[in-house]
């Protein structure tokens, strides 16, 4: 199995969501993250003062999937999260060793 | 009754007379010069026991006006949190500045053109005096000339100021979170400076609907409704939120994101409204006053509790559970209901008026939104179909008299009395719904009244004021 | 003295009819007719010289209600801040909806049957009449029938349904976040219709208590014991929180969720008491009672500043830091100790019994933990204990006076006066609290009083309101 | 001009003497009664023909204080929402401890010493008197004895004791976030008690710089700007929040958490205001204190109105948006450059005096920020730039008068109001920083005013308080 | 080393931890997550207008264990955790290469 | 390439991420997240009752880098979220099989 872990813009999360469920995945957990990366934030004036924001509000979209879904995950978060303009985020896929379901303790693919 | 006394002093120096004429001559000069110092001592004595001395009067009738004025003022605060409540957080600040800014502007727009817009030579017509700088006059109050039911002159100004600023904060409400903050306040230099001013001569003004005998309190209509009539248009011309309404018509929820707040500013309107009910009597100098302030304190506490009561329970028994947002929406509809006539009717009448404004806040929210209208905050629900029928109800507890070519006096039946309201709103409505759907379209041809999409997404504190409400408390969590 | 004058005029007119008997009859008629103008001018006269002429009067009495009134009604918005703050996030909106509705149904009930329970015919007794829908006359002060002390009916009405709201109030912060809404509800209304009107006859309503001798200004039992004996009842039927009590008896505190609320929910209420003391004093109408209004507002201040700054220093010496909820709780402690006399110490003296209000809420807060019962936001520790507190400290500043046998008018001793306040907070405690006992059992056994425990979990918000109050905040961390 | 009755009755009796001299005797002694009753009748009849009656006119001046004086109160509310919401969140439950304590330490050390410092026995001179434990006395008024003017001696010491609170208010928001609550609560114990009322008692007190000329209606000086000295100093002494100011001299801002309660704050102050500066009239017993007040009202509101749309503009201008929290700072300017003559001006010249604070507070915060001086809230910059502003504004609209030496009263040339509004300035500048300083300085050395900078670090809640300001909503976002 | 990552319900946390601290770990990181899962949030109303819920709080919970432990730290998660109904949550399990205590330098196993 | 994720104290922040953008990294994302260890929390007093704070208020910094960056990166971060005192947090290193930049699609080391 395998732990496909993306960094998002939150506005594309709905979109990254409906995809993943379009492919038949049953579910995924999300965090709200912050990111710094290439693109930058805006300079911004509080008080008359300039100052530019470094960290980017973002989010973290984690599935997991059996192995040989893998590449289409990767592909279908690829294509929903994708704005073409930078910050659109990242894509990491891990290994996931065993995976159990608490309520059943079923385990590895059945557990997903 | 003074005159008596002075006529017995005069028939005593006549007394005198008989013996000794100087001082008889002495007497009359005396009894003259007491009858010098009558017309004061008479006017003294009937201002004792008519009640109230015209001075007294004078102070009562002026500190009604700026305690309730600043009452009255305090319901900005109260819009300013019920608003800041129910939008989501990323367009917190920039409602927060529109309802700061529209308070001063409206204040401001007003004593440069929109009370003398009103109030000045409306004469039953159409429109009052275009004259710019408000500036009044005391001077006569001042050399001591008082009637009765005189105020100071910007006492009255002071109230009806803070009046106009209400009816701006309502259509700030409905076009939240996705209107250009210099757009809306554009419309609200106009809202105040004239569409306002001159509906509200047609009566406060004394101009053709007075005439005609319509009756509207503290504003059900000249306040509420034409705050609702300019947010719909506002509503219809920016449009509704992105993702408000889904492709497939269903509705997508957005909730407010502090409804402590949101709950604050019920209260703070609640408390406000004693002062716009109440310093609507225009006068505190009699007991007769006093009397009408005090029932309408209480009337319109009542309405309001009747409103929040069966908003709760209508919800309870429709969805099952009792919204919170709801609850606070009949509060408000309670009170706008019972504005347009808060003095005439009984606790009871008063629990019933605000009441059935409860309900109707309670299905008026999700038809506008059938309608696909997007109101942020129900304010079109609570101010404007409330106004509606708290004018209307007005025929119900208090019908206004007009003069027969006889030259008799008679109250209108409830009926004719109902005609005159309907025609008060109906002709309001029109003129303010066209007026606002003209100023709405020309700011958007001209300046534009949404900010790019994507600004949206981002929120407009980000993008029109640069800032985030709550910076600290992470964002994006409500987009899952 | 004007009966001098008249008396005079007379002589004079007698002196006449010895000269002319023609003129002296004009005159003895000119005499008779101002002696029949006399009582006029000399009511005039007399209130003139009483300083205050009676419609006046009347209306400052109004005023004050009314104005004192929005004050009190401003309290509620208090509560509801206050509570807010202290409660977890998961249950704010319920605790929000809750004190809007319990300010609402409150008013509606005491219209209903409340008000007359508690004041119509009580005569030394134990409970007023039990009839249907308030209503008031003001008719005679239409007239110009004017005594001493008259004011509005209504405002009367509405400054006592402001007070039953508080006492309400009281109740929602201690059984909050574990008590269903409308069981909440339920208990509002029996406490509004029946336990506060029958325990307020007894001393307002000029019931025993009062002919006893018993003396409690603004209500530090009438109506915040009263709360807080309710709100104990209610805590003890209801049970604590689950999780608040550890198996060990160790005691898990959960912080209120968001302090600058509870803050303002303070300020609110410190706001709020001028009008709860102050309009207490019942008249405005002569230079008296705006004396005793301007003392009660210093002194209402004072105790407060009191009971904060004891309350900051025994948390710093106990506990080595300084609580801000304690704080916040000795400034109600300050507030509640001083009500039951606000108006005869001086101002060194309302400083210390608040003082000890605000050093008593820092120790029964634990204190009450530590028995096991949970009470939520320290009601019980501020409204109850120092309820107590400002009643009995009655005695050190103000005796009552009685009437002997021989007929003098004699004023109690301390001790005395002790016993009779001792004997007011007992017997109104063992009826609240029985009474209110009984209904929460009843109303337990019928409806239920809790939610189950999941739902519980989730938040009363979620479960019975159907929505958050801070959605957009994240959730869930409050539990690491 | 009773005086002529009486001597006609007189004239009556000596009539009859003619005739009888037994019924003389009657008449003359009933003249004689009527004689003293006379002034009784005259002072009524005086009173009533000014207007108002003397008690009338006591309950009238006593009711502006004391609900004025509760708006001002309300302040302590606004300035404790504002500074809540313009901190970090780690420190925001120490800025509401500070808030409240601040407002319950100056009224008990007002009561202990400040008041009679500033008012008694100042004659022309630069302090009062240095007595323990004011007291008031209203005996001559409970016996009836009331002059023009006159007012419940507490009433006006509830009012005053107020604004000392207000001027530590300014303090606790510059010092925010770093300075340890102990420490700060004696600088304001310092600063009631001896500071404020001592260049108080330089104008208000009837002091030299009163003799002078200087005029300071409300306190834009004596209030505002003596607040700002103070926590100029504190500023400088206590020095910077860490991480504010960059090693290569930029500033890092550090925006506030919660700008919704900032807003609240702001209206609160804005409400409070109207009794900050309305009764500062000091009177309400005569139209012309009503007109007055009037005046104020409306010129308070268009001042903070023109502040606000000041600050919009040039922040559009300058920085391409409108910064909510300058908008909000724009109002405050508005109302502290009004403060010293807010009952002088002309509508459209109060926006301007307003308009031109709005415009200052906008460029002294990046200003301060630039001399490395931080004042979280901007509180230096609305209340110490906009009070020399408004101070130095009054010559504009406002000319005191003197006596010259041939007995002639004129008034002075704008020119010489200048001078003299400078001098005030000047002094109580000088006199309050330098004071301060020492103060600040003095406790720095004995005490200590910062925190670890670990402590600072985690927040000033953990570490003095023990508790967080919103511990459900997550922490250390801040910092990312 | 493994890293033992559970997606539990919020109101299992001081179970979990517990159970966790009773093995004699010493440490774990806590987030606050949302879950899509098969557990489907209930259907809200929310000014009359119907929405259905369909992200849950969860809490994510990440302990850095040696790799024979997994086996009893992964048990006594999914015991305490379980309530038996749907979205209870799940269990992952990956490896760890390094493990480093900031303050002292220490690695791997006696790094946790 | 491997994730790096370490643990900190959040005042470290800036100057973890300083020393990261020091060595040329170009991102990395920030979660907030609560730690429980062997630095234990205070125990605090509120209304009167004690009690002690489990969960301590940390960072999680997740970096992915190319694997021959990892030793530079691990020790950066220990060095630059150092405090020497008790609770300065761990660093893990994980294995990523596979990273894609969102925008690009670019994938591995030109991901990042
Ligand atoms: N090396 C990295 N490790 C972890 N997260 C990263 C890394 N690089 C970027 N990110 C995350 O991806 C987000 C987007 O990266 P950025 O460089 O701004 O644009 P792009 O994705 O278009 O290259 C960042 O905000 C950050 O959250
Ligand atoms: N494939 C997955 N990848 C990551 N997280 C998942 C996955 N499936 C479920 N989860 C998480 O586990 C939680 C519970 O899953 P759910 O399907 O609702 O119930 P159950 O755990 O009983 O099967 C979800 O809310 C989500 O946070
Ligand atoms: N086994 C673990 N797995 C995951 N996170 C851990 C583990 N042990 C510690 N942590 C995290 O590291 C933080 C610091 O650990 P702690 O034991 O307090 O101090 P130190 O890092 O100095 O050993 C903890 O608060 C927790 O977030």
């Amino acid at each position: 199995m395998k732990l496909v872990m993306a960094i998002i813009k939150p506005f594309k999360l709905d979109e990254v969501r409906e995809s993943l469920t379009a492919l038949g995945l049953q579910g995924l957990t999300v965090t709200e993250v912050k990111g710094f990366g290439r693109q930058k934030g805006q300079t911004e004036i509080y008080r008359g003062a300039e100052y530019s924001v470094s960290f980017l509000p973002k989010v973290k979209v984690e599935v997991a999937v059996v192995a040989d879904q893998v590449e289409s995950v990767v592909e279908a978060i690829q294509k929903a999260a994708s704005t073409g303009r930078i910050g659109d985020g990242k894509i990491f896929v891990m290994d996931i060793g065993r995976a159990v379901r608490i309520r059943t303790g079923e385990t590895d693919a059945d557990a997903l | 009754m003074k005159r008596y006394a002075l006529l017995t002093l005069g028939l005593g120096a006549a007394a005198l007379a008989l013996i000794d004429p100087a001082l008889a001559q002495q007497a009359t000069d005396a009894a003259a010069e007491a009858a010098d110092a009558a017309p004061a001592v008479d006017a003294a004595v009937d201002a004792v026991a008519a009640g109230v001395p015209l001075e007294t009067q004078f102070i009562f009738n002026t500190l009604s006006f700026f305690i309730h004025g600043a009452l009255v003022m305090w319901m900005a605060a109260g819009f300013a949190m019920l608003e800041s409540g129910l939008v989501r957080s990323k367009n917190t600040a920039t409602i927060c500045l529109k309802n700061i800014a529209l308070y001063a502007v409206a204040g401001i727009m007003y004593y440069i053109i929109g009370y003398d817009l009103m109030y000045q030579g409306v004469d039953g017509g159409y429109i009052g005096t275009f004259s710019l700088f408000w500036s009044g006059d005391d001077t006569s109050f001042l050399e001591g000339a008082f009637e009765s039911g005189s105020y100071a002159a910007t006492s009255d100004w002071y109230f009806q100021m803070v009046f106009v600023a209400t009816a701006a904060s309502i259509v700030s409400g409905t076009v939240a979170e996705r209107t250009k903050a210099w757009s809306f306040m554009l419309f609200t230099v106009i809202l105040t400076s004239f569409i306002y001013p001159i509906t509200g001569s047609w009566q406060w003004g004394g101009g053709w609907l007075s005439e005609m005998g319509f009756s509207d309190f503290a504003g059900s209509t000249l306040v509420h409704s034409v705050g609702g009539w300019a947010a719909l248009a506002g509503a219809i011309v920016v449009g509704a939120r992105k993702g408000k309404f889904n492709a497939d018509g269903s509705i997508n929820p957005m909730p407010g994101s502090n409804l402590p707040l949101a709950t604050l500013g019920t209260f703070i309107l609640w408390l406000g409204w004693f002062g716009f009910n109440g310093g609507s009597q225009l006068a505190l100098g009699s007991a007769a006053d006093a009397i009408a302030i005090a029932n309408i304190y209480a009337n319109t506490n009542m309405a309001a509790a009747g409103g929040v009561v069966a908003a709760m329970i209508v919800c309870q028994l429709f969805y099952g559970k009792i919204d919170l947002t709801m609850a606070l929406n009949g509060a408000i509809a309670g009170l706008v209901s019972i504005t347009a006539a808060p003095d005439s009717p009984t606790i009871g009448q008063a629990i019933l008026i605000g009441g059935v404004g409860g309900i109707l806040v309670v299905f008026a929210v999700p038809l506008i939104d059938k309608l696909k209208i997007d109101d942020v905050v129900g304010a079109i629900s609570a101010h404007l179909v409330c106004g509606i029928w708290g004018t209307l109800a007005v025929s119900l507890t208090y019908q206004t008299e007009y003069e027969t070519e006889a030259g008799e006096t008679i109250a209108r039946t409830m009926g004719e009395q109902f005609a005159v309201q309907a025609t008060g709103v109906v002709s309001i409505g029109a003129f303010t719904l066209i007026a606002s759907f003209i100023v709405w379209f020309v700011i958007k041809a001209i300046f534009g009244v949404r900010p790019a999409e994507e600004d949206e997404e981002l929120g407009l504190d980000k993008v029109e004021l640069g800032l985030e409400a709550y910076p600290e408390f992470g964002q994006g969590s409500q987009r899952v």
